[in-house]
């Protein structure tokens, strides 16, 4: 792997750009490997990135039914964040933050991690006490945290409608000044480009259409680019997560909706923080190149149509004006959606399955970017020695037959 | 600069009509009629704008929405617009914009200093670099050259509306096609039919055609569709997207055109929804540019917009013309525009032949052909003033040695034509690649949708287009494929040569397309260049995805009306104005407005609060109880259906009488509280929670439409029916005897936990016995009507009795002196009955009901379990927060927290409700709180602080 | 932005309505007597296909009906409409897994 | 005994402007009627005390002494003149004792909003994604509006909307609004 830096920059000014090598290799499909990770997100590609650096295997493939990069790692809208109220999700959520802190040198890719720091808005009374708990609970763990006021609130966010006769007036907040925004497809291909130098075999375009299962246990897989076998096959296909478990045999507490996502036109730099604001449903920042980046809640009823809906726009973007009345006039470049898949307590689903050398890695829903890192480096631990690491024992499967559920929604107030 | 140019006879402006306007702060004179753009372009201001990443001068590329360059900051202030297209900004009296992404001006930008450092700046070079130190040090100078045009920082002054529209057949595009199917989708009289097209004028490309035939058909056309009564146009109104179900957005600029002038009574824009039966996109084509070396100076632009500011506008905006082509389409047009006056002088094109026919007429019309050319150099100042032409190699791998040079100051590209298909392929329609003509042509589409027109590649003529996606042999980086984000052809290799080969990878690595025109000129290019460089044809690249909007769209017209006051409907209490005389702080609960307290002169919340509190227990207090959920449940299966629903035993429930219950959703969660009455045998009233009186009501009809259908019961919601007042205090009954009413309120004759109606002051009233103050309470409801005259009545007659209106934050440190729960506040989404004490009832009671095999999991019989608490801090002075956290032991982690804390008046301390884990059979431990740094021991009691044993309730 | 056909109130918008997830979920007629996988499987496992779903809506700002809807849920296209309670329809273009 | 003010829903608020008008219809009184299904027995007897068949959901017929509006399977708004309440009220009590049904009252808890003028239809068009086009006299329709639920009923020469008393201030604003254009 040819190291990037300015030094190699440089070179390349001198000779054209003539000398780089491909980010990854198109490798044909082997009849079989040590593992299998189904799906070239974030998630998959990391697991496989980590299987190779930690675990030392080496015959690993990813298989991508599209592009790499193109489910909803390339498609959302990059919030990282730590600030959960139950501490099994501050342990987990905060552990990916830090090893987001660091993810640019290691992968040798800028992912362009910018901790703006995430703004929480608090718009009743009532809010405001869910945050003093949710901010408390936090600090205890201790992962940063802090209450602002509402003069605060004004001082660091100056495009807010501050009116106290606001429908939602402004009462607080809270603010992880560690929250981030990235580059999404830099994780993406950052991961790939690492797993491809460790010898992952990355297929794109190659979809997995059957799971083979032979007394319990998964043996193989059938796609369009033919029957690989695998003893050890991990599903992370996001909102397709109930489509490929049903090739094996399992339904799953999951629905796939679409969530939606918009840029603004470029505009010079003028918001300097992620603000969310739960009461209106949406949150925004500015990304280096200037377009506001927005986003909001689900569309609310089952789909894997990857558009969104006008009722859905209009419910954001009218949230955006209200909130900020000076972007009214900005104007809206381009909205998209992406399949997620929504668990009942909005918590994810990561571990084994019930058929053995099956493992998941779903229920990321709005909120799995931030989890890429931890998410991959728990489930190659997970499988490189069947059983489930202690960050993510909590999120099994088997949670929902204990009634165990980790509904952050209805503790904070604000799912993932 | 050059001069102002003469308009030709033909302009489609009005010439009697000047308009005055400024750019960069110089003042210009145009016509009524013009763009910004044909404007400038008439008075000869080359440069407009500036590139996005190398600030490389921009003049006016287009002549609509696909422009590239001419983007400007429009007005100033509050009503001043970032990054407005001087193609689609009518002129109007006092026009002012201003050139953007530039430093001091976009004719002398010292940012184009980093046009030097482009080698060192390819496609995505930021992943490859800024790790050292940091890139936490080097963001903020990369984000300062972020951004195009600059954002208002003041509220948008103007306003915007939503509108619904329904129509039997919607046509997108009123050009030639778009007129002629609404000529016939019109013609029976009966479908509504409306038309719609995003410029000033309807007549698409006919507005561009001299030909007085041409003319006269759009006139009468016009006149046609006019007099039909179900034809409905809609002109600057752009369709937007293309949904499930045939409904599109559209917006419509109502008054933009006027400027200032714009009339306040107006607004700005509207977002039309159209709910179509069927859809015509006759959304025409946009012409694309060819690559070539340095084919983004000022000077260079599509022949479609030479045409457009020739033939519409009447502008000859050069002196020299030279076409530059690899169609057919570009030579009748270099002939229309020789024979209106605006002499074409060169003719390059690629291909080494060309019909004759085209090659005589062009050659009598004095037109110089160079054939299988290539422009491989342009020269400027930046605006252009020449070009060198190099032969084509015969295998189109190269270039041969001889070089021509041009002079010419207009060289219009005509690199072929791409059908706008952007709505047809948000709708799903599949696309086909034409070879033929080099472009993407509607394939089938499964909503009720015809596309017509040059929008399907029926472009009237033959255009025999030859690609030519890059130069050959001359340098990459200098051929600019999106113009607006300085993508480059050797950008495209570079992402190739990495392996960025699926077009959403390239797309995405070199930012080509992701401009604010969404590539309208560029993707094809993009991709037919990525198809030649990976060996793969077109087809098998595909597009990026289209997405909406078609063009960008303001964020405000998402809105309409609804910010402000209008965002989101408040409740309004029967005896609103009451409040507002009284002084009430209002607040926001559960979307009614409602008075939190009362202040007096001066006085601070806790100090009116306080003072509320007082009155409660040491005589009376009124509160707006309206929003109380009110939900009638009759039929002869009435009792046995709410037996399934809540968690207490209702089949003993006896008329007249009241029992305080729970419900809880299927995984065993409380999701209500509240008291039910029964009315009679067969006829129940569920007092619910404010906020929760909508959910429970459409929990009870799910179930009994889903669920346990064939039910005898109705199930009627009386909440904004019935005002109601909670009067509560140890006066409480003789404040209410002192109002006529035919109830008996005697202790005995009516006592707690009763229900009775009568009337009060002469109207109907209920009135339930049921305490959420520990005092004796009254809620009482008067029809809504009178709500507000019977809170002054109950006002006036408690004046004597020293009876305040109270606040719902009084309410709360009563409630919580009490150690009543309040559900949303003292319960969250883990909250099962047994946690709040109900383990037993629970076991006693046989029936099932919802929610009730959930708490027999695992975690529903966890000792762990956090359960609601009362905690009393061990000095009787200390402060405690609601959020505080409950440590373990050990104190290394949370066991629970503090849902609500206030201190109370009556007792003289702090009183404190929470969920700790295992707190029931906690009582007397002391635990830690931990809240913002600082820990105060407090002691685990039962949630009951004032009269724990209900004496004043029976008073 | 859909268009969905009420059975009593005709074609209306998709914002009149609020969608109820899967239908035809048969509540265990004794909860008490089923096993807690039983449970779970009742209250989360869903079907959730990329096809044809049997799904339920609530015409929640009209007539206030539930009702049953089979809809694809790549294309949206409401392939049949039918009461509560009603069994699923007979789909003669099948479905699609 | 002392009587009690009734007040106006809208406050005495209105919009009054050349080509739109809304005000509080307050010739209006309103019942809500539901019947059980599972009583077949009561529609009958409440046809027979209305004097008319009772109409399909979304369908208007005029009764005796009031036009009764489909809005729902099973439930039905009686719209009457001023002062019909009580009566009608009673006699449909009497009518269907010892069935399942309820007679609710309605004038307070609703508000009946007529909406006059030609810029009507192009007001209700900005509230509502209802095909108003479809929407007949003899007809009515339960809908969303300006964002809340509401029914409509088309009159001669206007349009009634019945919502929500809580919210009828809001409607009032959203109208006025909505309407700003309309002069
Ligand atoms: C609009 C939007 C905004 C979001 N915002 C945020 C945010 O701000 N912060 C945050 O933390 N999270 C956010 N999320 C959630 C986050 O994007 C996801 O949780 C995360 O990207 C999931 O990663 P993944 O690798 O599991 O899935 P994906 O990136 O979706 O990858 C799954 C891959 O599986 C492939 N696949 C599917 N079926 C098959 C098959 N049969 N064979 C082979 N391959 C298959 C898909 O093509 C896809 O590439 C957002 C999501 C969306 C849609
Ligand atoms: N090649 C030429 O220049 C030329 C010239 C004259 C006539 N013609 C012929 O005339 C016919 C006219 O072509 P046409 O009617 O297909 O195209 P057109 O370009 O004349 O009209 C398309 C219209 O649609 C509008 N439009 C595009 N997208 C829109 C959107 N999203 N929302 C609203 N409006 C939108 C455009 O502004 C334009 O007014 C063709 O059949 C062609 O044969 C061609
Ligand atoms: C954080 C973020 C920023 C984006 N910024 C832009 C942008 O500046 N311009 C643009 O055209 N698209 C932008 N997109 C959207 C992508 O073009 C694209 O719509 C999205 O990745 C979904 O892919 P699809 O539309 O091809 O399905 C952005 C997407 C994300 C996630
Ligand atoms: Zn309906």
């Amino acid at each position: 792997m040819t190291r990037y830096s300015a030094l190699s920059l440089l070179r390349g000014a001198l000779n054209g750009h003539r000398d780089w090598p491909q980010a990854w290799r198109n490798p044909a499909l082997k009849g079989s490997y040590d593992a299998v990770i189904v799906g070239g997100g974030g998630h998959g590609l990391a697991t496989a990135y980590y299987l190779a650096r930690q675990h030392g295997m080496r015959n690993i493939a990813v298989l991508e039914k599209g592009w790499l990069g193109g489910g909803n790692t390339g498609r959302n809208t990059a919030v990282s964040r730590s600030n959960y109220f139950y501490p099994e999700s501050t342990r987990f959520f905060d552990h990916s933050l830090r090893l987001y802190e660091g993810l640019g040198r290691e992968l040798n890719f800028n992912i362009m991690l910018s901790q703006q720091g995430i703004i929480g808005l608090a718009s009743s009374r009532h809010e405001l006490e869910t945050y003093r708990r949710w901010v408390t609970a936090m600090q205890l763990q201790p992962v940063d945290a802090e209450l602002l006021t509402r003069d605060q609130v004004a001082a660091r966010v100056p495009l807010l409608n501050m009116s106290r006769r606001a429908r939602y007036p402004v009462y607080g907040a809270f603010m992880q000044k560690r929250g981030a925004i990235s580059r999404h497809d830099a994780v993406a291909w950052g991961y790939a480009r690492a797993a491809d130098a460790l010898g992952v075999d990355i297929i794109q375009h190659c979809e997995v259409t059957g799971i083979d299962i032979a007394g319990g246990a998964v043996c193989g897989l059938r796609t369009t680019q033919g029957t690989v076998r695998s003893d050890k096959v991990a599903l992370a296909v996001a909102g397709h997560s109930s489509v490929l478990a049903a090739m094996a045999g399992l339904r799953l507490p999951i629905e796939s909706q679409a969530l939606q996502a918009m840029v603004t036109e470029p505009v010079k730099p003028c918001f300097d923080h992620i603000v969310i604001s739960p009461a209106v449903h949406c949150y925004l920042s500015q990304s280096d190149r200037g377009e506001f980046v927005i986003g909001g809640g689900t569309d609310m009823y089952p789909s894997y149509g990857q558009r969104g809906s006008l009722r859905g726009t209009e419910a954001v973007l009218g949230a955006v004006v209200e909130l900020y009345p000076a972007l009214s006039r900005l104007r809206l470049m381009r909205q998209w959606a992406g399949i997620v898949d929504i668990s009942p307590d909005t918590s994810p689903i990561i571990g084994k399955t019930p058929v053995t050398g099956l493992y998941l890695s779903t229920g990321w829903g709005t909120g799995g970017y931030k989890a890429i890192p931890a998410g991959g480096e728990t489930l190659a631990w997970t499988m490189a020695e069947d059983r489930p690491h202690e960050l993510i024992e909590p999120f099994g499967l088997d949670r929902f037959a204990s009634g165990r559920l980790i509904d952050e929604g209805a503790a904070s107030g604000v799912a993932h | 600069m050059k001069p102002t140019i003469q308009r030709l006879p033909h302009a489609r402006v009005d010439l009697s009509t000047p308009i005055e306007f400024s750019f960069d702060g110089r003042r210009y004179t145009g016509y009524a009629g013009d763009t910004l753009a044909s404007a400038l372009l008439a008075n000869g201001v080359d440069v407009v704008g500036r590139s996005f990443k190398f600030h490389r001068p921009r003049g006016i590329f287009a002549a609509g929405p696909e422009e590239t360059g001419a983007f400007v900051q429009l007005g100033a202030g509050a009503r001043g617009e970032p990054n407005a297209r001087a193609t689609l900004v009518p002129l109007y009296p006092g026009l002012s914009a201003c050139g953007q992404n530039a430093w001091p001006s976009v004719r002398r930008d010292l940012w184009g200093v980093l046009d030097r450092f482009r080698a060192l700046l390819p496609a995505a070079f930021y992943y490859k670099t800024f790790q050292w130190p940091s890139w936490h040090f080097w963001e903020p100078l990369v984000r300062r050259a972020a951004g195009l045009g600059r954002a208002p920082t003041a509220p948008d002054p103007q306003w915007y509306v939503k509108e619904n529209a329904h129509a039997e057949v919607v046509v997108v595009g009123a050009g030639r096609s778009g007129l002629r199917a609404a000529l016939e989708a019109s013609a029976g009289g009966r479908d509504r039919v409306l038309l719609i097209d995003e410029q000033e004028f309807p007549g698409g490309s006919l507005l561009a055609s001299p030909d007085p035939a041409d003319r006269a058909w759009l006139d009468e056309t016009l006149a046609t569709l006019a007099a039909r009564d179900n034809v409905t146009l809609l002109t600057r109104t752009t369709v937007n997207g293309y949904y499930d179900h045939n409904v599109l957005a559209a917006l419509e600029r109502c008054t933009d055109h006027l400027g200032p002038a714009a009339p306040a009574t107006q607004p700005r824009q509207r977002l039309w929804r159209l709910f179509a039966g069927r859809v015509v996109l006759a959304t025409g084509a946009l012409e694309r540019p060819l690559v070539f070396p340095d084919n983004d100076r000022p000077g260079i632009m599509l022949a479609s917009a030479l045409c457009e500011y020739a033939l519409r506008y009447g502008i000859v905006p050069g002196a020299e013309l030279a076409l530059y082509s690899n169609n057919d389409s570009a030579w009748r047009r270099a002939l229309a525009l020789t024979a209106h006056g605006v002499p074409v002088a060169h003719i390059v094109d690629v291909r080494r032949e060309v019909d004759d026919a085209l090659r005589q007429a062009a050659a009598r019309a004095g037109i110089v052909q160079h054939l299988g050319h290539a422009v491989v150099e342009t020269r400027g100042d930046p605006a252009l003033h020449g070009i060198t032409l190099q032969a084509l190699a015969p295998d189109g791998s190269g270039l041969l040695a001889s070089r021509k040079n041009l002079s010419c100051d207009v060289l219009a590209l005509a690199g072929g034509w791409t059908p706008t298909v952007h709505l047809y392929s948000q709708a799903g329609g599949r696309l086909h690649w034409r070879e033929a003509d080099s472009c993407f042509v509607p394939a089938g589409c499964a909503q009720a949708v015809t596309v017509v027109g040059r929008a399907v590649g029926d472009f009237g003529e033959r255009l025999n287009t030859e690609p030519l996606w890059v130069t050959p042999g001359v340098a990459s980086n200098r051929q600019w494929v999106d113009f607006q984000y300085d993508v480059t052809a050797a950008d495209i290799e570079l992402a190739v040569r990495e392996n960025y080969r699926s077009v959403e990878h390239l797309k995405r690595y070199t930012t080509a397309g992701m401009s604010i025109d969404q590539g309208k000129t560029s993707n094809v290019n993009a991709l037919g260049l990525l198809a030649g460089l990976s060996g793969r044809p077109v087809p098998e690249v595909g597009t990026t995805r289209f997405r909406p909007p078609y063009h960008p769209a303001t964020l405000g017209a998402f809105g309409g009306l609804e910010t402000g006051s209008l965002y989101q409907p408040f409740q309004r209490l029967p005896a609103h104005e009451s409040h507002l005389a009284l002084g009430a702080a209002l607040e926001d609960y559960g979307a009614w407005q409602r008075p939190a307290y009362y202040p007096r002169h001066g006085e601070r919340e806790a100090e009116a609060v306080t003072r509320e509190v007082r009155a409660v227990r040491e005589a009376a207090g009124l509160l707006d109880y309206s929003p109380l959920g009110k939900l009638e449940v009759r039929g002869r299966d009435a009792r046995g259906f709410l037996n399934r629903i809540y968690v207490n035993n209702l089949l003993t429930l006896r008329p007249g009488f009241a029992r305080y219950g729970l419900v809880l959703n299927e995984a065993g969660i409380v999701m209500d509280d509240g008291v039910v009455v029964c009315l009679a045998e067969d006829h129940f009233l569920l007092h619910t929670t404010s906020g929760g009186a909508t959910a429970v009501r459409e929990h009870l009809e799910e179930c009994l439409q889903c669920e346990w259908t064939g039910l005898d019961v109705i199930v009627t919601d009386v909440t904004t029916a019935w005002a109601t007042v909670m009067l509560s205090g140890p006066a409480a009954r003789s404040v209410l005897s002192a109002v006529p009413t035919d109830l008996d309120l005697d202790r005995e004759a009516f006592p707690h936990m009763q229900f009775r109606t009568g009337h009060f002051a002469g109207v109907p009233c209920r009135v339930l016995r049921a305490s959420f103050t520990g005092e004796v309470s009254f809620e009482l409801s008067v029809p809504a009507g009178y709500g507000r005259a019977a809170w002054e009545a109950l006002l006036a007659a408690g004046r004597g009795h020293g009876l305040l209106p109270f606040g719902l934050e009084a309410l709360m440190v009563l409630r919580t002196e009490k150690g009543y729960l309040h559900v949303g506040t003292d319960t969250d989404g883990t909250t099962m009955p047994q946690d709040l004490g109900w383990g037993r009832a629970i076991e006693r009671q046989e029936a099932d009901f919802i929610g009730r095999r959930s708490l027999d999991l695992a975690v529903g019989r966890d000792p762990e379990r956090r359960q609601f608490t009362g905690l009393e801090p061990l000095d009787p002075a200390a402060r405690l927060s609601d959020g505080a956290h409950v440590l373990t032991p050990d104190g290394s982690a949370s066991a629970g927290y503090v849902t609500s804390a206030c201190y109370s008046p009556t007792l003289g301390r702090t009183v404190a409700l929470g969920l700790v884990a295992g707190a029931r059979s906690r009582r007397g431990e002391v635990v830690k709180a931990w809240f913002a740094g600082e820990t105060v021991p407090v002691r685990l009691v039962a949630p009951a602080f004032y009269d724990p044993e209900g004496a004043r309730l029976d008073d | 932005m859909m268009r969905i056909e009420c059975p009593c109130c005709g074609l209306r918008s998709e914002d009149e309505f609020r969608c109820g997830g899967e239908s035809h979920i048969a509540r265990p007629a004794e909860p008490a007597s089923v096993d807690d996988e039983t449970w779970a499987a009742y209250l989360y496992l869903r079907e959730n296909p990329k096809g044809v779903h049997f799904e339920r809506w609530h015409h929640r700002y009209g007539c206030g009906q539930w009702f049953n809807v089979a809809r694809d849920l790549v294309s949206h296209e409401l392939v049949a409409v039918y009461p509560m309670g009603a069994g699923k329809p007979q789909l003669d273009r099948g479905e699609r897994a | 005994m002392t009587e009690l003010a009734w007040q106006d829903p809208l406050r005495g608020g209105a919009v009054a402007r050349d080509g739109f008008r809304l005000a509080a219809a307050e010739d209006l009184t309103l019942v809500r009627l539901q019947l059980s299904a599972a009583d077949p027995g009561a529609a009958s007897r409440a046809e027979a005390a209305l004097g008319a068949a009772l109409p399909a959901t979304g369908g208007v017929v005029e009764g005796s002494g009031c036009r009764v509006a489909g809005r729902a399977p099973g439930d039905w708004l009686l719209i009457a003149g001023g002062g019909e309440t009580a009566s009608l009220v009673q006699t449909l009590k009497s009518a269907l004792a010892g069935c399942t049904a309820a007679v609710t009252p309605a004038t307070d808890g609703q508000v009946a909003l007529r909406l006059t003028g030609p810029a009507r239809e192009r007001v209700l068009a900005r509230g509502t994604t209802l095909d108003l086009g479809r929407l007949a006299p003899g007809q009515c329709a339960a809908t969303r509006f300006a964002g809340v639920p509401v029914l409509l009923v088309p009159e001669a020469e206007a349009m009634l909307l019945l919502a929500c008393r809580s919210l009828a201030v809001y409607l009032r604003d959203w109208c006025d609004a909505a309407s700003a254009d309309c002069c």
